[in-house]
């Protein structure tokens, strides 16, 4: 399960650079902070690495590892 | 107006004392103006509330500092909140309104709202030329400065590198305020 | 029209164009909010007038090598604020102990300790009087504009090299930050700027140090053979750290190389003072607000009168002395808790009402109605 | 946001932290190492008090961490540090530093400390720049680097941490980038482990001031990318010689010596001797 | 006969005497004229009462440590010189600012800058309440001798805790390095020594700082989740630094802890006054120079009283205000050029000459006859 | 006293001067073989500045050279040293310092000016005491010493001073005893003739204070026989390894590097480069 | 007497400060009576001048300083030109004689002269028990301290090694002032 | 030749010792300072290395090659 807190992404790629399997994009919806948090696209793919989670620098996407869920 | 009291307000990095700055610029070097401008913030560069406030007058200025202005814009819903009730009458409150909910009503002074941050992203892929957008929606809807002396003022006050995008989004700024 | 003889800059940036007009060459720095542009600038242009810019590893070490660079002959300057004053006491001690005329910029911002970098207080009013061990006198001269700042820099290495003492530019976040129109001089040539006189003959037997007419100063490398030290010491540079009178001469002749020259340092600033009843004493960046005050009052024919400290070290106390002679009240103004307020007391000593007016919230900037509302309560 | 669903890391982050980081800066990442060696070491977080003093760095304890936290002067964290684990030794104490503020105008504390051999953890945060006052020359700037205080081109040459920690005396250094975000959380639990001096040396990026200096404006991806392509494992080269070269970062654990007396452990065996009414 | 009781010692023993009294358990310091004696003594004696002595690479470091030792539960303390003070100044503002009990001794030396190590100057009275940046507050005791450095010390520890504070203990050479007997106290339990009031609950919602009440200490290791920062903060220790009502709250409540506890922490004490017409206000060494000066006067029937303030800082103004309704003449004697001299006359305000004298010679101890023709010139 | 009998440094002298030093003290050595340095280099005395900070070490130029001499603050003369040389770059500027005044609380001024590489020759007065302030410990107390503040013993560990240039960055390095006052007269020729950071150790006997730490209280000539003794070259060891040892005195030539550039000849480049109005 | 001041001058090294402690002591800590002891000097352990001054008195001592001395002992030449003009009539000068020319005779107070520092050099071998024998030779020539507990004062102030040979050097002054 | 300045002498003893040929000792007579300042027995056998002179701390012995003269 990936969690992303959407208002606390301040929209810095570094999750989406960092995912060996790709599966992490801009959204299309700016946050309250004025810019586009990242979004799963297929969370089968997710091989939960933990990479988006300990790149992340606002704490604002993580796993549990064994499923998927986006989070706002 | 002798004398024009605006305040620019939002978070940093949105290029709130920048804009500021280039309105001070434009009328006091350019159009031989007097003018102030004078800001309060955070912590720099860190996201923190920004405020920058321009007097423009044709006499010498005294007291430096804006009480209540004559054009707020407000590009955080912070911004509104703290800014709005020291809008004179008649006044102006322009707002990026994908960052501001605007849940009050009022005649005693105009409201604009345009996509500034989002019209930088979008159609920029630059999120840092928000401001100038803002600048040539500003000057369009107020007519504070000559748009060609603001245009000098501005091709002065950036990067080499940045002049260009800098200017289009001046431009298309304008545009949104047809 | 663009006109190059004016432009629309920070006081911070103003202040360093002041410095090169005035002869700067050195300029050694640690940066910190809200002074930084003072060094950012210093960096870019102090090479291209054949000066010297280095960024140190601390404030300690900015002012002693703006003392060192004194030394060997530079006019020479560090801007800082608070903390970095703080920092630097011992060695601004230093360059009083050994009569180094140098400049530092102290662009004031809210505390005590880190406080608030970007709101501004005068709060280091008597800290550059008293920071330092011991007893002795500064200068300092607090702007209230970027013009005031490009001004008053240059005035302060005047002064600096004149009296052979550091000179304090006391700004704050509103006067370092503030943006306005600076008009530089029509014609450079005309400007006064003061150097200071060197020992001309190696072999003089004229003193070095210590005197109230100010010593000429034996610069490095010119084969003076200076004795330069922090100790005691005595007309030559000897020390002398056993004998009471050598430290009652070193002591005395310090501050009265000051204050014999009153006349000549301080500068005061006075508006609507013929006929005031109250008057609105304030420096720096909160003369400002005093000043539209009195012209509010004024059209509500309240006799009130503005009285600026220009410099606020040495203190003016005669002057404010005289002054009190003929008013009914002074309103002290500062962006502090009231610094130098038990000051302007002292030198009415009951002649006149003297109260003391601090901002509603520290670090405001003062808003006229709020001082219009304490003169009514005034009268 | 539902209550149940928290980041791992959640409960030790101070309630009401708002966090003010630049988009991509390093801290965060180092913040998340950090806190991830501690549980992964499974102290107990009441049991370590943070220091830190002032630049963006220290920000990253203060007041975010939700244990003891103090946030000292610019550049005087360890010696802050100092009196805290001397007085209550049971006490793990981790200085979070920037690198002006422990090598510019903190350098001496940071030599006398590890000279000293007191067990405090310090972690400097290299991000080659002055963040906090908006991107001037740090000592640990590359050469010929145009910042906002060297406008031509950085003339000083480079502190290189570490060796001058293992030159002071440091009995444990290790460096490694926020790439290595794995790794310093293994060194990080490590030096907070032993006793002694430790000091983590973590090149970070600085998106908004660095990333200017580099061409990398606002682009913390590529900033790290870079990272991972410069590093080299200490175990990969011959020698330390080249260490400061502006081309490799050399990463890994660098120094790990086990013989030196620890200050605090001295001075509990001197209350013992020589204690009368204590 | 040797007394256990009695000891012959130096102010500066006494004073390490004092702080073990006090219950003190952290010393760190760095030598320096006339000041060492202090760590010396403390190197010996600290870790015989389990407690700790550190000699750190300067004075910066010495204060850090004091203010991370007292934050870490113990009662601590440094001593220093001038110089040392100097250093010294950004983290004392750390002290303030974070609430921070501690004592600071300065056994001071004439100067500015390196000076006279060994020469007495009262230089750095208004340096202890001024040199730090921003606004703020500070607690100082004047001692006069061995025992009063034994007894103020203990005096200072109990109000640094007490008003969670630095406070500072102002020696001077004279004091410092005098020997004299010392009584030590008959029965050690009857002394009063404060402990800091402690957080009692980690849930607690009592501000944790900030109240002019004293907020307890949430000192570390305790669970309390202390969030502490030298940086303008709320209650709790959240850090603001944008918000001016933010800086004003902090401010003023820091510099109200300690002006709304005047009555609790300022001491005077007074000899010959009830019919004084001309009163010798001093402090420190110089006391006993007025002390007998008053005596050798009241020989002679002239009716000097001797007013001494225990406590400089916070300054009795009202204290002096009152007094002076009474008389006719003030003479300051300061070992300065006039630290509070203009403190005094603003205090009083016009109803009293108000006059300075200081020695004919700085450094060199008032003579009573040298003071004594003052007072004959004053009738 | 024959005024045409002089002491051939005797022109050196400002006039005037009264050496107040203790009996025996290695000051007056290295007074001497500086001086002797300087006539051998045929140096005009005129154009050499000397910086000293407080300690009995900075009493050596200040008064007593006859030429230009700053006595500063505590701990600070290289950062005033650094001032006088960026402006006059001609000048050459020897900067004198004690043991704690240089390591103790100046050590952020002699790393960063080691790392500057900054044309200046520190020679640091090395007699493991503080000598003016009668007998406290220092950064290079030996472990366990009996000082005024370590009546138990030392427990901190020594810096080496030479070791600690280097690794800053120092381009000259020498280490003697006062006992080889005639390699130190070559070496601080050397130092003060080479372009770059230049540092000497000269390691020194203070007989009133580290006298009595060692038991030879006031006895100048078996401290200097100590010294004789547990001196070694460089170059007869094999690493630099043990250096700190307490046992030996490793003395030579440590580092002679040519190829770092000076930070006044860059700033010289800079000048001429942008300079507009100079 | 009441009140005895007293004044010891040399130079640094001689040992003057401790004497004057010893003497304090004695008479305080020992005697019971009130006692302070003060100094100045120049910088320490340097061969700068050193003055140590004792006052003694059976009441409470306000002013602590000595301004004129019933006893001067002076260990160099510059503390007899110094001090000498301050000895109250009826006083006492002690000198070492090997250090000192007393170009003046007096009727004022009397004059002593000895060889404190080349007895302690050329009998002890050790120039820092030259303070040792002018104590000896003081308490006999002016008895202000109790001989007895003078000697456990300096028992109490010198280092273990040491005792054996200050009491034999104060013994010496002793007997040489007979 | 050797110079001695008697009175700048501080007896430290450093010449003593350092005289490879063991020419000079402490004199009989105190000097201002107190102490007994060396003197040279026969300067004869000196060989001119200059030890005395380098390592006396006070400048107070030196010497001009090829000679002897003791001097106050
Ligand atoms: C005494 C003092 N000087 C200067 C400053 C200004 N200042 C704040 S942070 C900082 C440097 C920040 O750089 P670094 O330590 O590398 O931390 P970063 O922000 O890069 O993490 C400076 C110079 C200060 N707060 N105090
Ligand atoms: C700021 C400051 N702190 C302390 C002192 C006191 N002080 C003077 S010299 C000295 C240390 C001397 O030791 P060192 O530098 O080794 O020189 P030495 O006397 O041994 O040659 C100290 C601590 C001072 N003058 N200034
Ligand atoms: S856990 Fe790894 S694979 Fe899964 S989304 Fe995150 S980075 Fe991609
Ligand atoms: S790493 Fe974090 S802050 Fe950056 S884009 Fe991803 S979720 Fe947002
Ligand atoms: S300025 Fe740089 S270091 Fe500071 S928060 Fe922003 S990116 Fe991070
Ligand atoms: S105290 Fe030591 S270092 Fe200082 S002059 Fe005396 S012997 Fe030399
Ligand atoms: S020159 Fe050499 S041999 Fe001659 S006296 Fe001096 S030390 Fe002895
Ligand atoms: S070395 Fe110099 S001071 Fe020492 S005994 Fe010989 S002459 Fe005298
Ligand atoms: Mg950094
Ligand atoms: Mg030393």
């Amino acid at each position: 399960m990936i969690y992303i807190k959407k208002d606390m992404c301040k929209g810095c790629g570094l999750c989406i650079e960092f995912c060996p399997v790709n599966i992490l994009k801009f959204s299309e919806d700016l946050n309250e902070k004025g810019v586009y948090p990242p979004e799963v696209t297929d969370i089968n793919k997710c091989i939960e690495c933990e990479n988006c989670m300990i790149y992340c620098p606002d704490f604002a996407i993580f796993l549990e590892k064994g499923g998927v869920k986006n989070e706002k | 107006m002798a004398n024009i009291n605006i305040r620019i307000a939002g978070i940093g990095g949105q290029g709130v004392v920048l804009s500021g700055i280039i309105l001070g610029r434009t009328a006091s070097v350019y159009e031989g103006k007097n003018a102030v401008q004078t800001q309060s913030y955070g912590s720099s560069a860190r996201g923190g509330d920004v405020c920058s406030e321009i007097i423009i007058s044709n006499k010498k200025i005294i007291y430096p500092q804006v009480l209540k202005s004559d054009i707020l814009i407000a590009l955080s819903q912070k911004a509104v909140d703290k800014y709005r009730d020291q809008i004179l009458e008649g006044g102006t409150l322009i707002v990026d309104k994908d960052l501001t909910k605007l849940e009050f009503e009022t005649e005693k002074f105009k409201v604009y709202g345009e996509s500034f941050n989002k019209t930088a992203i979008d159609e920029f892929n630059n999120k840092t030329v928000a401001n100038m957008i803002m600048l040539g929606y500003l000057v369009k809807k107020t007519e504070i400065v000559d748009v060609e002396l603001l245009k000098k003022s501005i091709l002065e006050s950036v990067p080499v590198e940045t002049k260009e995008i800098n200017i289009k989004a001046l431009n298309k700024g304008m545009l949104l305020a047809q | 029209m663009k006109n190059n003889k004016t432009d629309f800059i920070q006081g911070n940036i103003a202040c360093v164009e002041g410095a090169i007009v005035a002869g700067c060459k050195f300029f050694a720095g640690y940066p910190i909010t809200p002074a930084s542009e003072i060094a950012e600038h210093m960096s870019e242009r102090m090479f291209q007038v054949n000066g010297t810019f280095i960024q140190t590893e601390d404030e300690l070490s900015s002012i002693a090598a703006v003392v060192g660079s004194s030394w060997a002959g530079a006019k020479a300057m560090t801007a800082t604020s608070g903390p970095g004053i703080s920092l630097m006491q011992e060695n601004i001690g230093l360059a009083i102990a050994t009569e180094t005329p140098l400049v530092i910029v102290d662009v004031q911002r809210g505390g005590p300790s880190t406080g608030s970098p970007s709101i501004s207080l005068q709060g280091d009013t008597i800290q550059v009087k008293y920071g330092s061990q011991g007893e002795y006198q500064v200068i300092s001269i607090a702007p209230s504009s970027p013009q005031e700042m490009f001004d008053y820099t240059i005035w302060a290495f005047n002064i600096a090299e004149k009296f052979r003492t550091p000179v304090f530019v006391m700004a704050d976040v509103m006067v370092g930050h503030m943006r306005e129109q600076v008009e530089y001089p029509e014609d450079y040539n005309e400007l006064e700027i003061f150097d200071r006189k060197i020992l001309d003959d190696p072999d003089s037997t004229e003193g070095r140090f210590l005197s109230t007419e100010v010593a000429p100063m034996p610069i490095f490398g010119n084969g003076f053979k200076a004795n330069v030290t922090g100790s005691t010491h005595d007309e030559f540079g000897w020390r002398n750290v056993s004998d009471p009178k050598v430290m009652d001469n070193f002591i005395k002749k310090l501050t009265n190389k000051i204050l014999n020259n009153k006349s000549e340092i301080i500068r005061t600033e006075k508006e609507y003072m013929e006929d005031a009843e109250v008057v609105l004493l304030s420096y720096g960046s909160v003369s400002r607000a005093a000043l539209e005050t009195v012209h509010t009052a004024r059209e509500k024919e309240i006799k009130v009168g503005s009285y600026r400290l220009v410099t606020v070290w040495p203190f003016p106390e005669k002057e404010i002395s005289k002054m009190s002679e003929n008013v009914e009240k002074i309103i002290v103004l500062e962006n502090n808790l009231g610094q130098i307020y038990p000051y302007v007391r002292s030198a009415v000593d009951g002649k006149a009402e003297v109260e003391l007016l601090s901002p509603s919230v520290l670090g405001e900037f003062f808003e006229p109605n709020y001082i219009l509302n304490k003169i009514k309560e005034a009268k | 946001m539902l209550k149940d669903i928290e980041h791992p890391l959640q409960k030790y982050i101070r309630p009401g932290t708002n966090y003010t980081t630049c988009p991509g800066c390093g801290n965060g990442i180092l913040a998340q190492s950090t806190l991830r060696a501690i549980k992964n070491l499974e102290l107990d977080f009441d049991n370590i008090v943070f220091v830190s003093g002032i630049g963006c760095a220290g920000w990253i304890p203060s007041p975010s961490f939700n244990t003891d936290v103090l946030h000292v002067t610019h550049g005087r964290a360890i010696a802050y540090a100092t009196g805290v684990k001397l007085t209550n030794p049971k006490l793990k104490v981790v200085v979070f530093s920037g690198d002006g503020d422990l090598s510019a105008i903190g350098g001496n504390h940071f030599i006398h400390a590890a000279r000293r051999n007191i067990d405090l953890t310090v972690i400097c945060v290299n991000n080659r720049i002055y963040g906090m006052t908006s991107g001037q020359a740090a000592p640990t700037t590359p050469k010929n680097s145009k910042t906002t205080t060297t406008p031509y081109g950085n003339m000083e040459n480079t502190f290189d941490l570490s060796d001058l920690a293992k030159s002071a005396g440091a009995t444990f250094v290790a460096r490694w980038t926020t790439y290595h975000a794995r790794q310093l959380t293994k060194s990080i639990a490590k030096a907070i482990d032993k006793k002694g001096f430790s000091f983590i040396e973590a090149i970070s990026q600085c998106p908004v001031h660095y990333g200017k200096v580099i061409g990398m404006r606002n682009d913390a991806p590529s900033m790290m990318k870079e990272f991972k392509s410069k590093s080299i494992h200490i175990n990969k080269i011959d020698s330390l010689s080249n260490e400061s070269s502006d081309d490799k970062i050399i990463v890994g654990e660098l120094v790990n010596e086990n013989e030196k007396a620890e200050l605090t452990d001295l001075m509990q065996s001197l209350r013992t001797e020589v204690g009368t009414d204590g």
